[in-house]
């Protein structure tokens, strides 16, 4: 018998292998959010107006709140069915820092649910009819963007796991926390069409980013322990 | 100092130069806002030593029941 | 200093105590689950953990590993606060509890792949053996939500094969097991208790194990 | 000093210590209160702008002023009841949050009361102030109902420290992050942002006082519902049931 401890990249990557096989074989957990952000998204031209030039006004706030939106509703998944199986005791109970491996779920989890957000956005900006200048600027604000509004959704799905039903208040805790996310991916977007540059803005996003990727993971995981106390 | 007070006429005060319901508004809202906020803690304190009271009493009965209870079993 | 938790034990060391509890008190809205409580695991033991219902089993069993912190009173390990030397305390320490910590969209294989590398590497050899010891040949790639809860429980167990752990605190193992099941589990724990490890297990069978001692609650 | 903290979160003491300030606080609030209302209401002159609506401002400033105190007052709560467990401390952030919700309301109904004769609109996205404190007030009721949620008091009072620790830290973000966004939106904003720059010395004087005068208010009601908390936590413990009999 090898009794050799794991390192805890080994364990951060396992976690993470396990999190993407898990996404796959439960398609609904990652189709649902991505279902649901296409039609919000197309939802609004129908509300408001077709126009086109009103259209543009509004592109990056639409696509930005249904991205919001949709991470928010798809972020239920990330601890519920550990916690229900228990799969999170193990997970509290390993010798390795909390801190890397809630890293590994909120990463696989962003990869199977923020990423492809993220790469369908162009097609719905064409439909908004937002001039393909901005493109670039509002893929890269939304790559910037999204994980952080995993990390952040993550302290809250694990402060309310233990709750039966929580769609709600998740929303009413992590809703608020992401207006400066939602005020600088607009702004950027906004900027490139006003013909200014946007890298305050992006470069602004990716401190916030390193400051929640170093803190959030710390929060979730003192989150995780309470929540399954 | 009553020569300081801004105002000659009732009507005057009530009209706060023309923005009353505006300044009277707030000022009622902060009243009701304190007074909400004193008068409940106050209440909600009578009703819970009413409730623990009424507890007590109602144990040191049962209390001394059993008492008799068991005494008479003796 | 946290050298003093050996990685591998021998008997030669069978007295030595593994968890020192003293004066252990909770409390659960407002009910005094138990107080006073003192006890000792020393190495080679099985302590069987008993009590009517709702007299804390789960909460000593959870409080024990760290799960569950609403507690007054001291828990060393080999003499020592576990806060000083929790690495060395939880890759020593496997827990099963009421929930077995088995995905039911993974297979048993996936399962035990994560959760025994969340402690130690584990090659596939080592886990398809394990998994055949336990009963489950034949299922090893079948995602667990076809199995039964007894199935599901028995994947969980082969953890039990695997781990190196020296501490096994087990929240109710036998609940869900068949009579060949439970004959299983308890030469696995006695094996464990034979070779210096010792055996925390809240259970209302009673047990044939040498090496058992008994703990009441309530 | 270490005795000192472990007795300052016994829950008995805190209640013998406070029942012995509580006069002396309701006293000087009556004291403030009353100065600063006849104050604001009679004597202040109307300044040459805003003519008599900066007797609004006196209000709204001090509230405003003191409903920022409540995040970095639940952050240190929350630190407390993590790091050292004081049961106090959770008792006390249980109702800042509800206290510092109704000043967060009161804040946003007296700005827009005075917005509406300065700006000739209820609600003004413009006025950086005004949003940031709505966004506090939804950042506090997430702690509410957080923690009328979670049923066991142990988990909701650790859990409700945390989030209140994330949302003072997020507040903050907020608050700069609004006002940025602002500076950039204000092509039409209306004349007169700022409303502190036209009023004279009275005013501030009259505002000092207010704001001491609510901070009073605050400290009393905080107090009060504090006292209640610890009524009903420690109903079981000897000290409590005597003092009930007493009363």
């Amino acid at each position: 018998m090898t009794e050799k401890q794991t390192t805890t990249s080994a364990a951060f990557l396992a976690t993470l292998k396990r999190d993407l096989l898990i996404a796959f074989k439960k398609k609904n957990d990652i189709v649902n959010p991505f279902m649901f952000f296409i039609i919000v998204v197309s939802l609004f031209p129908i509300g408001i107006s077709p126009e086109s030039d009103r259209l543009t006004e509004i592109a990056a706030g639409v696509i930005w709140i249904s991205v919001l939106l949709a991470s928010m509703l798809s972020m239920d998944s990330l601890y519920r069915s550990d916690f229900e199986d228990g799969s999170l005791e193990q997970l509290l109970l390993s010798p390795h820092p909390l801190f890397f491996l809630v890293l590994a779920k909120n990463i696989s989890h962003w990869l199977v649910s923020g990423l492809p957000v993220v790469l369908v956005s162009p097609l719905l900006a064409y439909m908004l009819a937002l001039p393909s200048e901005a493109y670039g600027t509002l893929v890269l604000s939304l790559l910037l963007g999204t994980p952080i509004m995993s990390l952040i959704g993550s302290i809250a799905v694990a402060l309310t796991v233990g709750l039966g039903s929580r769609g709600l208040i998740l929303a009413v805790i992590t809703l608020p926390m992401s207006v400066p996310i939602l005020i600088f991916g607009t702004l950027a977007v906004q900027s490139t069409l006003n013909s200014q540059s946007p890298l305050g803005y992006l470069s602004l996003m990716l401190v916030m980013l390193s400051v929640s990727v170093s803190l959030a993971p710390l929060a979730s995981g003192a989150a995780l322990k309470i929540s399954v106390n | 100092m009553l020569d300081a007070i801004q105002f000659s006429s009732f009507a005057e005060f009530v009209d706060m130069g023309g923005y009353g319901f505006n300044v009277w508004s707030v000022y009622a809202l902060f009243a009701i806002f304190v007074a909400v906020n004193l008068i409940l803690p106050l209440r909600k304190k009578q009703k819970i030593i009413r409730q623990l009271k009424r507890r007590l009493t109602l144990d040191a009965e049962i209390q001394s029941e059993d008492d008799s209870n068991s005494d008479q079993a003796q | 200093m946290s050298s003093a938790a050996p990685q591998t034990f021998s008997n030669s060391q069978a007295d030595k105590t593994m968890l020192a509890v003293r004066d252990l008190f909770c409390e659960r809205d407002d009910r005094v689950l138990f107080k006073n409580l003192d006890f000792d695991l020393p190495e080679g033991q099985v302590l069987q953990v008993q009590g009517s219902n709702g007299s804390g089993q789960t909460t000593l069993m959870r409080i024990l590993c760290g799960l569950n912190d609403s507690y007054e009173g001291s828990i060393k390990w080999y003499g020592q606060e576990i806060e000083e030397q929790a690495a060395s305390f939880f890759s020593s320490l496997l827990y099963i509890g009421h929930r077995v910590g088995v995905s039911k969209v993974l297979s048993p294989v996936e399962n035990l792949r994560w959760s025994c590398s969340l402690k130690q590497a584990v090659s596939d050899e080592q886990i398809m053996a394990a998994l055949k010891e336990v009963g489950l040949r034949g299922f090893e790639e079948s995602p667990c939500y076809t199995l039964s809860a007894g199935q599901q429980q028995r994947a969980s167990l082969a953890r039990l094969i695997i781990s190196p752990a020296s501490l096994w605190v087990l929240d109710e193992p036998f609940t869900t097991l068949d009579s060949k099941g439970v004959a299983m589990l308890e030469k696995i724990l006695q094996r464990q208790a034979q070779t210096g490890g010792s055996v925390m297990v809240t259970t209302h069978h009673s047990l044939s194990i040498a090496e058992l001692t008994l703990l009441s609650l309530g | 000093m270490w005795v000192w903290f472990s007795k300052l979160g016994s829950p008995k003491w805190f209640y013998e210590l406070s029942g012995k300030w509580l006069p002396w606080l309701i006293t000087a609030m009556v004291i403030f209160m009353t100065i600063g209302l006849v104050w604001g209401l009679l004597f202040l002159p109307p300044d040459y702008q805003q003519g008599f609506t900066s007797r609004i401002l006196i209000v709204h400033v001090a509230v405003a002023g003191t409903s920022l105190a409540f995040f970095p007052l639940m952050f240190v709560a929350g630190t407390i009841t993590l790091v050292w467990r004081m049961k106090l401390a959770d008792m006390v952030a249980k109702n800042a949050a509800i206290l510092g919700a109704w000043f967060s309301f009161i804040t946003l109904a007296t700005g827009s009361l005075w917005g509406s004769v300065m700006w000739g609109t209820w609600w003004e996205w413009t006025d950086s102030r005004l949003v940031s404190m709505l966004f506090q007030l939804f950042l506090l009721l997430g702690v509410i109902s957080l923690r009328s949620a979670l049923e066991d008091s142990d988990t909701a009072a650790k859990a409700c420290a945390l989030l209140s620790i994330v949302g003072c830290i997020n507040v903050v973000i907020i608050k700069y992050s609004v006002e940025w966004w602002n500076t950039l939106h204000q092509v039409s904003s209306p004349v007169n942002m700022d409303a502190s720059s036209p009023n004279g010395p009275e005013f501030w004087i009259a505002t000092l006082i207010m704001i001491v005068a609510v901070y009073l208010f605050l400290s009393v009601s905080l107090i009060l519902s504090t006292r209640n908390e610890i009524l009903e936590r420690e109903r079981k413990s000897q000290w409590v049931q005597d003092l009930v009999l007493k009363s």
